[in-house]
């Protein structure tokens, strides 16, 4: 990270683009010279080619796992039948995907004959909603379970500090909760009035101290980017 | 009745169970869900992406007739010579093109939005005449100054300073006990749409999550049922596998 | 108003200051040399975040360090990505560091994982490696969503050593409640200047303290203003 | 402990418990907006959740578009989701319609893909979305013949998993032209929005499923119907059990750890 090593021809090279678009993009926003070059026009352009360039790189993922599993299943390593398993459903959904679902390449069905869609279209739906979807769910509930361990471990008044975290914590918690509004309303007010004030400001304080840091981070890294450093 | 929705009513409650097993501990069940997973996610991101990079990218040139387009197109194929072992550096041009990009609009952007809008939205009247909402106003501006200097850092903090920081540092624990508290909410509606699809209830959104209707939901307590016997048989096998192994390591000592 | 932050900034590395510590950064090499010596690996994840993301980039930085160390240490480096593009940065990164040292050939290609790109299958990926693979330290730094408590409480369901830095509010309490030390917001991106202990650095992390002098500054006179009913500030700001 | 957590939200689900449940004064704002809201009015919803925040978010789009469907308003469905379009028709599917009908009083629009498309829509729908989700060009659609530019809407609620479509509603929408805007938030997201609902600038916010259940027991206060319609009520007993249990841990465990405290410190 220090900065007095110095920089290859090449990395010099790539420096010298990232400042460029970095620097044209940091103030493009903020000239408008009349009569001249629409800059604006040129910035959108611009951000065209980019996305287009990035939307290249797609395949870049299912590459990496593809030569990690195939690895895993040709030394067979502990859990190369489950990686046999990820291949098969990473191939499977790929092509029922590519086919059926709304990023299908050929919705209209100009090349791919209808009844290999009419024939996918329930695999794809099957695939999807039944499995992927639930899956997905399940393992966002899980967080249920580790936010209550997470309280019960954490909301401990250990110091004055710990405190006021486990104060904020069940205040909030209570006055959330229908049953306590019952037991008594002002819980619910109490709730309300952590999270508009104390809240806001905790929250404001660290927004700005983080953007401050971002923007210092982010202009150092246009004269200098640690390629592997 | 619809066969198939009942079969992945089944399927999707075997799958529930599957991961929810992790909380007793890693094992098979869970591993298959976890593979099978990420298996799926790559899949359906692959042809998602590509869909994007047909329309991005390809329809300029071949539907619009844009042949500028190629050299952004040759550009991100770069990213692909990692894969190779003579030019794998070459994948760093369009990544330094990319980076230039974000690190820009991240300069333009975070000053405007976070710098100037939290800074102008915390200038609020000290004094309004109506005790709590001047309180209030106050705790607000406050709060917000003294957060900020806990993150100053040349300075020790000792002394009156530190006192600040120190109440600065009440205010940022104060905001994460309070967001800790709320997120609660949000995560226990969750499971309980989990569990409400476990039990069979009709107030499960069966439609809105593509599994059917209410109707064949209801035989979703059978799945959990099967499950349940299976996950036994498997602990069941996995404790007579401990134990005579431990008999056995038993048996070899001396 | 940067002229502003640039103009006290010179006055301050005129005058040397001393700074107040992040606590905690010093113990990584200490953490890192114990999962050495208990033959465990060291994990770290910068998150779902793509290069696009600053917090993400911060994390790269501070993986820089952390990859140093491992490679002197002996200990095994173990990194997991949802990103592609960031997957190819970290390769590199881990890559380079064996290679200062000399040691190309030690480093190999599961090293550096790709996971998913999806939030939970992601998720689902570490907290299965930190389940089975059981390192000995888990630095999870970077732009996080939900699934940040879904790998602390694992790793810290495994006795894992955590280290955490995010500036995400919305994730920022897990972070405390499950980490041995976690980097709050700003102390992300001043972790580096730390790290590399070098006076310029240090004196580079002035900037962003001016501007925060300048914020509070700004904050009161605008409050005081306003209470008055003059709304000048605001409305000058908001050019 | 994780069984208890199962266990004290099983109960309440299997035995379809429920609970008189307390309005907050932001869904009761929202509420009372929508109820006041002149007779044949246009209201846009948009839909930019993604499928695993569904619990959250899905019953409160399910009673405010009933209520809208109860009132003389004629509303378009659009989505910053790519999942919200299918999640508005399961909407529809789920509500009592009464006697509107697709195209004159309500329309699907579907997908909103960039943010140029959001900032064209007030100036003119037809033009930046040319078909609905059913394929008919929008511009042959009476209601947008009635309403072709969004800028005559008198209210947009955003039902919203990672606050970045509020944030552009309100910037693009109500910034520019002034429509009064709502949110329904996930509980995660909805402390940020407390700052846009005390200055004024958000007419209400619905928080997670809790305000869905509050805001159906005010139809049901009003209406005498829809209870149960979204299947957030019935959760409400288990969310409070389910809360109670975390505070009545959290207790239990600062019990514990004082006196493993005080008796540590006896042995010294």
């Amino acid at each position: 990270m220090s900065s007095d090593k110095k920089m290859t021809r090449e990395e010099l090279g790539l420096q010298i683009i990232i400042f460029s678009l970095g620097f044209f993009y940091a103030i493009v926003y903020y000239i408008a010279v009349p009569g001249t070059v629409n800059l604006q026009a040129v910035s959108d352009q611009l951000l065209a080619y980019i996305t287009a360039m990035l939307t290249a790189a797609f395949a870049i993922g299912v590459i990496n796992l593809t030569r990690v599993h195939v690895n895993n299943i040709k030394r067979k390593r502990a859990t190369w039948k489950y990686s046999v398993i990820l291949i098969i459903c990473l191939y499977a959904m790929a092509i029922f995907s590519m086919i059926a679902s709304p990023y299908a390449l050929d919705p209209q069905a100009a090349v791919i004959p209808a009844s290999v869609i009419a024939f996918s279209t329930p695999i794809w739906e099957f695939l999807y909603y039944k499995i992927l979807v639930n899956i997905n769910s399940t393992i966002f509930s899980l967080l249920a379970f580790f936010i209550a361990s997470a309280a019960y471990r954490a909301f401990k008044a250990r110091s004055l500090e710990s405190t006021i975290l486990l104060a904020a914590g069940l205040l909030v918690v209570l006055g959330q909760a229908p049953i306590a509004d019952l037991v008594w309303p002002g819980f619910g007010a109490i709730r309300d009035w952590i999270l508009a004030f104390p809240n806001t400001a905790g929250q404001r304080g660290i927004l700005i101290g983080a953007a401050l840091g971002i923007l210092v981070f982010s202009v150092r890294r246009l004269f200098r980017y640690p390629w592997g450093d | 009745m619809n066969p198939i929705d009942l079969i992945g009513v089944w399927v999707g409650v075997f799958i529930t169970l599957m991961v929810l097993s992790f909380l007793y501990k890693e094992n098979p069940f869970f591993r298959l869900a976890e593979y099978s997973f990420i298996g799926l996610a790559a899949g359906y991101a692959l042809a998602a992406s590509l869909r994007l990079f047909i329309n991005q990218a390809l329809n300029p040139i071949f539907v619009d007739g844009n042949l500028t387009f190629i050299v952004p197109v040759i550009l991100g194929s770069l990213f692909y010579a990692q894969f190779t072992k003579k030019y794998s550096s070459l994948y760093r041009l369009p990544l330094s093109l990319a980076l230039g990009y974000s690190l820009g609009v991240t300069i333009w952007s975070i000053f405007a939005t976070f710098f100037v809008k939290q800074v102008t939205a915390t200038m609020i009247p000290l004094f309004t005449g109506n005790a709590l909402t001047t309180f209030d106003n106050v705790i607000l501006v406050a709060g917000t100054i003294l957060s900020l200097s806990y993150f100053i850092l040349h300075r020790e903090q000792k002394g009156v300073w530190g006192g600040f920081t120190k109440i600065g540092k009440y205010f940022i624990l104060a905001t994460l006990g309070a967001v800790f508290g709320s997120t609660v909410l949000g995560r226990m509606a969750i499971i309980i749409q989990r569990v409400q699809f476990l039990v069979g209830d009709p107030a499960f959104p069966w439609r809105a999550l593509g599994m059917g209707t209410a109707t064949e939901g209801a035989y979703a307590p059978i799945g959990v049922v099967a499950f349940l016997a299976v996950f036994g048989y498997y602990m069941y096998r996995e404790r007579k596998k401990g134990s005579s192994a431990e008999t056995a390591s038993k048996a070899t000592k001396p | 108003m940067l002229v502003a932050i640039y103009w006290v900034a010179k006055i301050a590395v005129k005058r040397k200051l001393k700074t107040r510590s992040i606590p905690g950064l010093e113990r990584i090499d200490e953490w890192i040399k114990e999962a050495a010596k208990l033959n465990r690996s060291v994990f770290f994840t910068p998150g779902t975040g793509g290069i696009t993301t600053p917090d993400t980039l911060a994390a790269l930085a501070l993986l820089g360090y952390v990859a140093k160390h491992c490679v002197e240490h002996n200990a095994r480096l173990l990194v997991a990505n949802s990103d592609p593009q960031v997957q190819q940065l970290t390769e590199d990164l881990v890559k380079n560091a064996y290679a200062k040292a000399g040691r190309e050939k030690e480093y190999s290609t599961d090293m550096v994982r790709y996971v998913s790109t999806r939030q939970f299958a992601y998720a689902a990926g570490v907290m299965g490696i930190l389940r089975r693979e059981k390192p000995a330290v888990n630095f999870f730094v970077g732009d996080f969503q939900a699934e940040a408590l879904q790998i602390a409480e694992t790793g810290r369901g495994e006795a894992i050593y955590q280290f955490g830095g995010t500036t995400n509010t919305d994730q920022l309490p897990f972070f405390m409640t499950t980490c041995d030390q976690t980097l709050i917001g700003e102390e992300l991106y001043t972790a580096q200047g730390y790290l590399s202990s070098d006076p310029e650095a240090i004196s580079r992390l002035i900037g962003p303290d001016a501007g925060k002098i300048l914020a509070i500054l700004l904050i009161l006179a605008g409050a005081l203003l306003i209470t008055f009913g003059n709304s000048i500030l605001i409305a000058l700001m908001e050019l | 402990m994780y069984l208890i957590l199962l266990l004290v939200i099983t109960v309440p689900v299997l035995t379809h418990a429920s609970i008189a449940v307390p309005i907050t004064p932001m869904t009761r704002a929202l509420y009372d907006f929508i109820q006041n809201l002149p007779p044949n009015s246009l209201v846009v919803e948009s839909f930019d959740y993604a499928t695993s925040v569904v619990p959250e978010l899905h019953p409160q789009a399910i009673v405010v578009t009933q209520h809208i469907f109860m009132r003389p308003l004629k509303v378009l469905f659009v989505a910053l989701d790519n999942n919200g379009p299918p999640l508005a028709d399961a909407v529809l599917d789920t509500i009592n319609k009464g006697n509107k009908s697709y195209g004159v009083d309500y329309a699907n629009l579907g997908y909103i893909p960039n943010t140029a498309t959001l900032i064209g829509m007030p100036s003119n729908i037809a033009q930046f979305l040319p078909v609905d989700t059913h394929g008919n060009p929008t511009a042959g659609l009476p209601i947008i013949k009635e309403f072709p530019a969004a800028k005559d809407a008198a209210f947009v609620i955003t039902f919203d998993d990672d606050s970045s479509a509020l944030y552009s509603y309100l910037q693009y929408w109500q910034g520019s032209f002034n429509i009064a805007v709502a949110v329904g938030a996930t509980a995660t997201i909805a402390p940020g929005f407390m700052p846009f609902y005390n200055s004024g600038q958000l007419v209400g916010v619905l928080i997670s499923i809790r305000g869905a259940a509050e805001y159906e027991s005010l139809l049901n206060q009003q209406y005498h119907c829809c209870l149960g319609i979204s299947g957030a009520s019935s959760a409400m007993v288990a969310l409070s059990a389910s809360h109670v249990l975390i505070v009545a841990m959290v207790v239990f465990g600062n019990a514990a750890y004082f006196i493993s405290r005080r008796t540590s410190k006896r042995e010294k």
